[in-house]
């Protein structure tokens, strides 16, 4: 392997270290809330990647001010875009979460995923 | 003839059968009427058809081009679709004093004689495709059959006859898959389907394919280790007992055993290889398995099924031997065990029937009350064990003469094991015989006095297959003839 | 066609078939009547008439047919290439004249004895099936017909054996049953094989086995034959597949066990001389292991047999192992695959029929005067029945093997066809056996009719009737009764057995037209 | 261009926005709606399908003026417009015939919101299926999600709930992990449309360039949409979700929801990545393993269950098994056959669920087992039903499981020693586990109880009149799983061509 390109990458780095963080948050804990903190985090690392991709170092954003220049002078809008749009879903997805979330805990007063499947278990239905 | 005449016998039984319990009857003796009727005409069309085969074949339907539902006559088909045809009217005729007294008679008739249609279009199905496909549905319209009495062990025992039915079929089902792709083409051809070319250095995949497909369909045929529905599947009204698992059901494993290997791997794939000897171990196995099982078993019926069991395992044997001879063998004891099972079924269905007594040791002094089932059941037993002059012989000798000329050590196990089995057939069948002619010194006639010989509709079918068992066995001439002439188109 | 040849078949059969059919007729007629009810005496006697007439008929009839030329008749064909088929010769001459004679001789006595076991239409019905069997097994011209016959001569004496009904008549009759079963099957396990590597399935002198055919094969078709050995040999008990004998013969009722010792056993020693020298033929067999192997069991079985027979105190147990040691003296001289030893093993084929039938009549005789079967309640029987009791000294001595009685004759050739056979060591070994053995059957026959006729004491018998059938005589309480009950049976049972005893020393004496058809059927043979 | 050539854009807006006009109207407005929506959409794409076919090609649609490489597409051809009929009629009948539990079992007021979600889920599928951008695929991937989740927690008890939260739980690490897949492969290509894509990743492969990330892509997008469309082991959800939420939910999330994403799975096989490409990264072997091991394991759970409903949910897990066995075997053949089973298996399990609630209706409203015996007798239709999807299901001929089967095994046969031997038997064991719990079932409900228990627990008989909408959607279930088991050949052969359009 070579580790070289691991320092000059370092942006790509983190936001996968960020991936890793928020998908095993979503995936291990118990608590609902800290799944979707996790939820979030995971998102928020793509989102961060596709940023990273979608700039290049000197560029502007494909906004015209002051007349149109080369090519050249723009980044590519639609990573920008598209990021936008991820996080768009990302809320509402999390609005959805949150909100199955305090129906589970107005029923059973508890956000332990697990526990409120034993008491499902209980409740025999 | 036209060949529309070969789906017309199938089709008749199947939609005359869901009739049965839509058609308003007046009385029972409209529908036995009906009922036998249907039969009868369906039988004497069958029969017609067979003495002048047309040459075709029908195609009933196509799923995809060359998977089609389709029909056709040839010499297996014919020993087969004659046994079934000759033997149905008269179980419909014993069924109807047998089922007198049972509940849901209609809907039994009504899969009765459907089953009697799907069981010719085993016989008569052309292709290894249309074979499995009535296999399968021959599965389902005998399980209500089983189901019958609705008590919890029938309902048990429909389930065990259900997954092991099914199982087997699966399994089959791959064999049937290899056939379709390496094979010529999927139709029954003599001596086998395969394109070697094609198999190229598949082969012992292929030999692993087909012991496979032996064992799935050999689970219709009760070979060990799937033997075990067999005897629990006797709960079930003795026609179908009689007729399904001694001739149709179990005869239709082996038939398709022999098709998958006459027909579509070919003999002279498998002979010599590993895979003749897994399956002939396994029927030899079986073949004295089955014999002891009986031999333990002290409820009537159970009993003679685990001797079905065995006897199957005579046609698997004969099928395993892999030579024109083997098929011969095979054939002939197909129809012997046809006759002489379903006549001791169907005495051992009388005295239930009649008396209500099901073991063995209840069966003391009968032989003097019930002469002519008793005397039916001696001759059935005498032929079972393999007495000259009787059907047993025959098919025995033509078993072992192919076994004794394939010059293969294993076969020669297998003589030993028909003859180790011969014995103890003895010993299971005429035990009962003895218990029933020779009863104790002190053996009080009173306590039988209720027991007396059932009504014609019973006693003719007896008549007709102890007439059967005697006169295949003393001249079994045409029959081997014939059944030689079958085996002669193997290359 | 000579089709007349089956009348002595077909004729009892076809009685016998009446009797029991007319049984069950009048069964049903009579509804719930008592079915075992004692038949009156002018039914019995014309029961008795009935049977005597077609016993007669048929043993002329079967004498007419073995006397009167090379006769052969085919049936039917059977399975392709294997008709049923009959054909005379000399060694069906031979059996069908022993068994003839014997046969009648013993429906004479059974007539009286049958009275206190009951169900003597039962009895005679099948009495007559199997004679008629024997005639077909006797005259059966090829393996197949033959096989077909032995097993019907099983299933039809069966009834014979279980005559009584007790428990353990039913158990010894299915043990027999069983081993017979299993004999044939092992029989027929080897007809499948010669089948394949004979020529033809007809008896040949000489054999038929085509050794091309055989060559490669030789080894499955030793074991094929050694099966067959094995198997028939059941019948004729020998070792490993005896135990049946002395089981069945101590239930059944002593005609039956008569017969069934004296004659259906030797159906088994019929089989094997057909498999071996009509079919294999002797040749192939000289100096393989089958042969070996076959000698040491019968001598085995000689010695067994006398030893078993030796310790048992029951009377018809004891004539069972009796039979099992002499059958197999008939087996080694078979055995050794030589004529003279071949030309002794039919003599004691005959000798042992009519010696083996009169002491089972003795047998049968003190059952049905006094209830007695074991061997020490014997002592001083003698004196009350003087003339039954020589008839059974007389007998015991051909057994023995006393000159001049018959015994001796068989037994002289059955050892100098061993030694002269060439068998290496067994030639040796084989007469000694039998010297051994012939000793210890001396050991277990004489000490009866010396304490029978020197009891050493008072001892007195009662009528069976008086204290019940099989119980002990209390001696103590009768002592004083003045002069002891005359116990000589009626004469209906005393001359049959006077007949053979008679026979059994006759032949002896005058033993050259039956050494001379012997030695020519050993002759034509090998 | 001919005017049916934009039915598919139609049919995506049309859906999309009767959704919002469903929350301002009543529930049986809405519910009028919906039914329309749903016809209106199949039969445009019945339509297309038609045009499709005459035409012999797939044509892409431009949203918009921008062309490829910046615009965004929809493309169009055999396949995509048989799927989208398909899931049409299999969503108008699971409607249809789940509408009177609907009835039950949602608060009056929010059945309008119900049929939101129906519409967003219809429109979500449809731009799955005929999409040809990744990132609106991802997009509308999470639309997907959020209503289904929707469909399962309609019904309001603890269950549904939690079965709704583990299903976004699970929906969502899949959908992160596609995501990310995404961006690499936008990272590495430049493109989000798939043609595009397909074209950069050939040359990628041509030069052995990015040969890691371009696996790690390939398998991240597998593992993501595997754990969403619920293979085993990832299918710790399905249970509950299908066996509590009511009636249609269950039919439509069972038949196509899952089916959606695999469908999806299938374009980013051969559209965006080539198909030659994933078979030669061994993910296949990955996804054939895992279908292997859940046609066993589904099943295995199948038996052990003794609710009805969570059984028949458990053997959409051995059945989404087999879908991956077939992608897993890595041949056209086993394509083929996967894609058969999809619409074999949407046919038969949202028949299966319809019948299973006619057995419970005539039971007391008990999905427990012991209480449907003879449920036959008293419900005859849902009885006769419910043996024919159990039949299909063990692959009976004559019905469309059989042909499934048959593929199946064909492709199996043709494909390498060390995955033919266990693709057959795990298909034959397979089918005997299904038979064991299937069969059982049917067996059950035609073994008659005495009358007077049946009094006595107040069961009550139901009719064909009873149930007329149910008993209607039951027996075009009926006929479309034996049309589907009868005349396979030509839709085997829609299969094929739109296949091969593909690649």
């Amino acid at each position: 392997m070579n580790f070289a390109n691991l320092a000059n990458n370092y942006e790509e780095a983190v936001a996968m270290l960020l991936f890793v963080i928020g998908f095993s948050n979503l995936l291990l804990q118990k608590n609902l809330i800290r799944k979707i903190i996790g939820l979030n985090i995971m998102d928020t690392a793509v989102y961060l990647f596709l940023a990273l991709k979608g700039y290049i170092a000197g560029r502007k954003a494909p906004i015209v001010v002051d007349g149109v220049q080369s090519v050249k002078a723009y980044v590519n809008p639609i990573p920008s875009g598209l990021v936008l749009t991820g996080i768009v879903v990302s809320v509402s997805v999390s609005a959805l979460m949150l909100a199955l979330t305090i129906r589970l805990y107005r029923r059973y007063h508890t956000l332990d995923l697990d526990e409120i499947t034993t008491r499902l278990k209980k409740e025999g239905l | 003839m036209n060949e529309a005449i070969l789906a017309v016998v199938i089709l008749l039984p199947i939609l005359g059968g869901v009739l049965v319990p839509l058609l308003p009857f007046k009385n029972r003796t409209q529908m036995m009427v009906y009922t036998e009727g249907l039969v009868l005409l369906n039988s004497a069309l069958a029969l017609a058809m067979l003495f002048h085969r047309p040459e075709g074949s029908f195609v009933l339907f196509r799923f995809t081009s060359d998977l089609t539902l389709s029909f056709h006559v040839d010499g297996m088909g014919t020993v087969f679709a004659a046994i079934v045809s000759l033997l149905w009217p008269l179980c419909v005729l014993y069924a109807f004093e047998y089922m007198e007294h049972e509940k849901h008679e209609k809907i039994f008739f009504m899969f009765y004689v459907i089953t009697f249609g799907v069981t010719l279009g085993i016989a008569l199905a052309e292709d290894v495709v249309t074979m499995y496909c009535f296999y399968e549905m021959l599965t389902l319209v005998t399980l209500p059959l089983i189901m019958h009495t609705l008590t919890r062990e029938a309902v048990l025992a429909s389930r065990t006859y259900l997954y092991y039915s099914l199982g087997g079929a699966a399994f089959a089902f791959i064999g049937v898959i290899f056939i379709l792709i390496y094979g010529k083409t999927p139709n029954f051809t003599p001596g086998g389907v395969l394109d070697l070319a094609a198999v190229g250095d598949r082969v012992n995949i292929l030999l692993l394919i087909y012991v496979l497909c032996f064992m799935g369909f050999s689970v219709k045929a009760a070979m060990w280790p799937f033997s075990s529905w067999l005897p629990q599947a006797g709960v079930a009204p003795t026609p179908v007992t009689a007729l399904l698992h001694a001739v149709a059901v179990v005869k239709a494993g082996a038939f398709a055993v022999m098709r998958v290997t006459y027909f579509s791997f070919g003999p002279d794939f498998v002979r010599g290889t590993w895979a003749q000897h897994v399956v002939m171990a396994l029927a030899i196995f079986t073949i004295v398995y089955g014999c002891s099982r009986a031999v333990k078993e002290t409820h009537i019926k159970r009993r003679l099924a685990w001797s079905t069991v065995s006897n199957l395992s005579y046609i698997l044997f004969g099928a395993a031997i892999m030579t024109p001879l083997g098929l011969v063998g095979a054939l002939s004891h197909m129809v012997a065990h046809a006759v002489m099972k379903i006549c001791s079924f169907l005495c051992a269905g009388a005295v239930i029937c009649k008396t209500g007594r099901e073991y063995v040791h209840q069966l003391d002094g009968f032989g003097r009350k019930m002469p002519k089932v008793f005397a039916a059941f001696t001759v059935a037993g005498l032929a079972l064990m393999g007495v000259p002059g009787l059907c047993g012989f025959v098919s025995k000798w033509q078993l072992v003469r192919a076994a004794v000329e394939s010059r293969d050590p294993l076969a020669y196990i297998g003589v030993a094991a028909l003859m180790i089995s011969a014995l103890l057939t003895a010993i299971y069948m005429l035990t009962i015989v003895v218990r029933a002619f020779f009863p104790r010194k002190d053996f009080d006639y009173d306590t039988i006095r209720d027991v007396k010989d059932p009504g014609w509709k019973m006693l003719l079918p007896f008549a007709i297959f102890v007439i059967a068992i005697v006169a295949i066995g003393l001249h079994s001439r045409p029959l081997i003839q014939g059944l030689e002439s079958i085996a002669a188109q193997l290359p | 066609m000579d089709a007349w040849i089956l009348l002595p078949v077909i004729l009892p059969v076809l009685a016998g078939v009446i009797l029991l059919l007319s049984l069950a007729f009048e069964k049903r007629k009579n509804g719930r009547e008592q079915p075992d009810r004692e038949p009156d005496e002018a039914r019995l006697r014309s029961l008795h008439r009935y049977v005597i007439a077609v016993l007669a008929v048929s043993g002329v009839l079967a004498l007419a047919v073995s006397f009167s030329g090379e006769h052969s008749v085919t049936l039917f064909e059977l399975l392709k290439g294997i008709p049923v088929y009959f054909h005379v010769d000399d060694i069906s001459r031979l059996f069908a004249a022993a068994i003839s004679v014997v046969w009648l001789a013993v429906a004479f006595y059974s007539f009286v004895y049958m009275k206190h076991e009951g169900k003597e239409q039962r009895f005679y019905g099948f009495y007559l099936i199997v004679y008629g069997v024997l005639m077909a097994l006797s005259f059966s011209g090829n393996l197949v017909t033959m096989y077909l016959f032995y097993e019907v001569t099983t299933l039809t004496s069966m009834p014979l054996v279980l005559h009584n009904g007790s428990r353990e008549a039913i158990m010894a009759a299915l043990k027999y049953l069983f081993y017979s079963m299993c004999g044939a099957y092992l029989g027929l396990f080897g007809i499948f094989f010669l089948y394949k590597y004979c020529d033809t399935l007809t008896f040949t002198a000489g054999g038929t086995l085509n050794l091309e055919l055989a060559q490669g094969n030789v080894t499955i078709l030793l074991i094929a034959v050694f099966g067959m050995l094995v198997g028939f040999g059941a019948k004729a008990g020998m070792l490993p597949l005896h135990a049946w004998l002395p089981a069945a013969h101590p239930v059944a009722p002593s005609p039956a066990s008569a017969v069934l010792s004296g004659v259906i056993a030797k159906a088994g020693v019929l089989a094997i001389i057909r498999v071996v020298f009509y079919v294999v033929g002797p040749d192939f067999l000289r100096g393989t292991w089958v042969q070996t192997a076959w000698m040491t069991l019968t001598l085995l079985t000689v010695f067994m047999g006398s030893m078993m027979a030796f310790r048992e105190p029951v009377f018809k147990k004891r004539l069972a192992y009796s039979t099992v040691s002499q059958v197999s003296y008939i087996l080694f001289g078979l055995s050794v695959l030589s004529p003279v030893g071949m030309t002794g093993a039919l003599l004691h084929v005959v000798f042992h029929m009519v010696i083996k039938c009169a002491l089972f009549l003795t047998a049968g005789i003190f059952i049905f005067q006094c209830g007695e079967t074991r061997v020490e309640q014997f002592r001083g029987i003698g004196k009350q029945m003087p003339k039954t009791f020589w008839c059974y000294t007389f007998a015991s001595l051909a057994l023995i093997g006393i000159p001049p009685a018959s015994g001796f004759i068989s037994k002289w050739y059955l050892a100098q066809g061993a030694l002269e056979a060439g068998v290496g060591v067994f030639g040796i070994v084989g007469p000694a056996v039998l010297l051994v053995s012939a000793l210890l059957t001396a050991g277990y026959l004489l000490p009866i009719t010396t304490s029978g006729f020197f009891p050493g004491g008072i001892v007195k018998h009662g009528k069976a009737e008086e204290h019940g059938t099989g119980a002990a005589v209390d001696r103590n309480e009768q002592k004083d009764d003045g002069k002891a009950a005359n116990l000589e049976p009626p004469l209906a049972m005393l001359l049959p057995l006077a007949v053979l005893a008679a026979l059994a020393i006759l032949l002896g004496l005058f033993p050259n037209p039956l050494i001379g058809f012997a030695g020519k059927i050993a002759a034509s043979v090998m | 261009m001919e005017f049916v050539q934009n039915f598919p854009f139609f049919s995506i807006l049309l859906s999309l926005f009767s959704g919002p006009l469903c929350s301002v109207i009543g529930g049986k407005a809405a519910r009028r709606v919906n039914l329309a929506v749903i016809t209106v959409v199949g039969a445009m794409s019945a339509a297309v399908l038609s045009f499709t076919i005459c035409s012999g090609e797939a044509y892409v649609y431009l949203m918009g003026h921008f062309p490829a490489p910046w615009g965004n597409e929809i493309r169009v051809g055999v396949l995509e417009a048989l799927m989208a009929l398909f899931f049409c009629v299999v969503m108008f009948l699971s409607m249809v015939g789940g509408s009177l539990e609907r009835a039950l079992e949602i608060e009056a007021e929010k059945e309008n919101l119900y049929y939101v979600m129906v519409n967003l889920l219809l429109s979500s599928l449809l731009a799955l299926i005929y999409t040809n951008d990744l990132f609106t695929a991802y997009v509308f991937v999470e639309i997907n999600t959020i209503s289904a989740c929707g469909l399962i927690m309609i019904r309001q008890n603890g269950r549904t709930i939690e079965a709704a939260t583990r299903y976004m739980i699970m929906s969502l690490l899949g959908s992160g992990l596609l995501l990310l897949g995404i961006c690499f492969l936008y990272d590495l290509t430049g493109h989000l449309l798939m043609s595009n894509i397909k074209e950069q990743v050939q040359i990628l492969h041509g030069t052995g360039d990015y040969h890691i990330p371009l696996l790690v892509t390939v398998s991240l997008m597998s593992v993501g949409i595997a754990i969403k469309s619920a293979l085993y082991p990832f299918h710790a959800w399905l249970p509950d979700a299908y066996g509590y939420s009511t009636l249609s939910s269950a039919a439509i999330l069972s038949s196509l929801v899952s089916k959606g994403y695999i469908f999806l799975l299938v374009k980013i096989f051969y559209r965006v990545i080539g198909f030659d490409i994933v078979r030669d990264s061994k993910i296949v072997n990955i996804l054939f393993a895992f279908g292997v091991v859940g046609m066993i394991m589904g099943s295995v759970s199948a038996i052990k269950e003794g609710n009805i409903r969570r059984m028949i949910a458990y053997s959409s897990v051995a059945q989404i098994g087999y879908i991956y066995m077939g992608f897993g075997i890595g041949t056209t053949a086993g394509v083929i056959a996967s894609l058969y089973h999809i619409l074999s298996h949407a046919a038969t399990k949202s028949l299966l669920f319809v019948a299973a609630s006619g057995i419970t209706d005539a039971s007391g409203d008990s999905t427990s087992f012991f209480d449907l015996t003879g449920a036959g007798y008293r419900n005859k239709l849902a009885g006769v039903a419910f043996t024919v999807g159990s039949l299909s299901m063990v692959g009976f001929p004559m019905f469309s499981g059989f042909i499934s089967k048959l593929l199946f095994a064909q492709a199996a046969v043709d494909s390498a020693y060390y995955k033919m031997l266990p693709a057959l038997i795990a298909l034959a064991l397979s089918t005997i586990l299904n038979a064991v719990y299937f069969m059982k079932t049917v067996i059950r409900i035609y073994t008659p109880v005495d009358r007077e228990e049946v009094q006595r627990r107040g069961f009550r008989k139901v009719t064909f009149v009873d149930q007329k909408a149910k008993s209607a959607a039951l027996v075009c279930f009926i006929v479309l799983n034996m049309a589907l088991g009868l005349c396979s050949e030509p839709v085997v052969r829609l299969l094929r061509e739109g296949l091969s359009l593909f690649a």
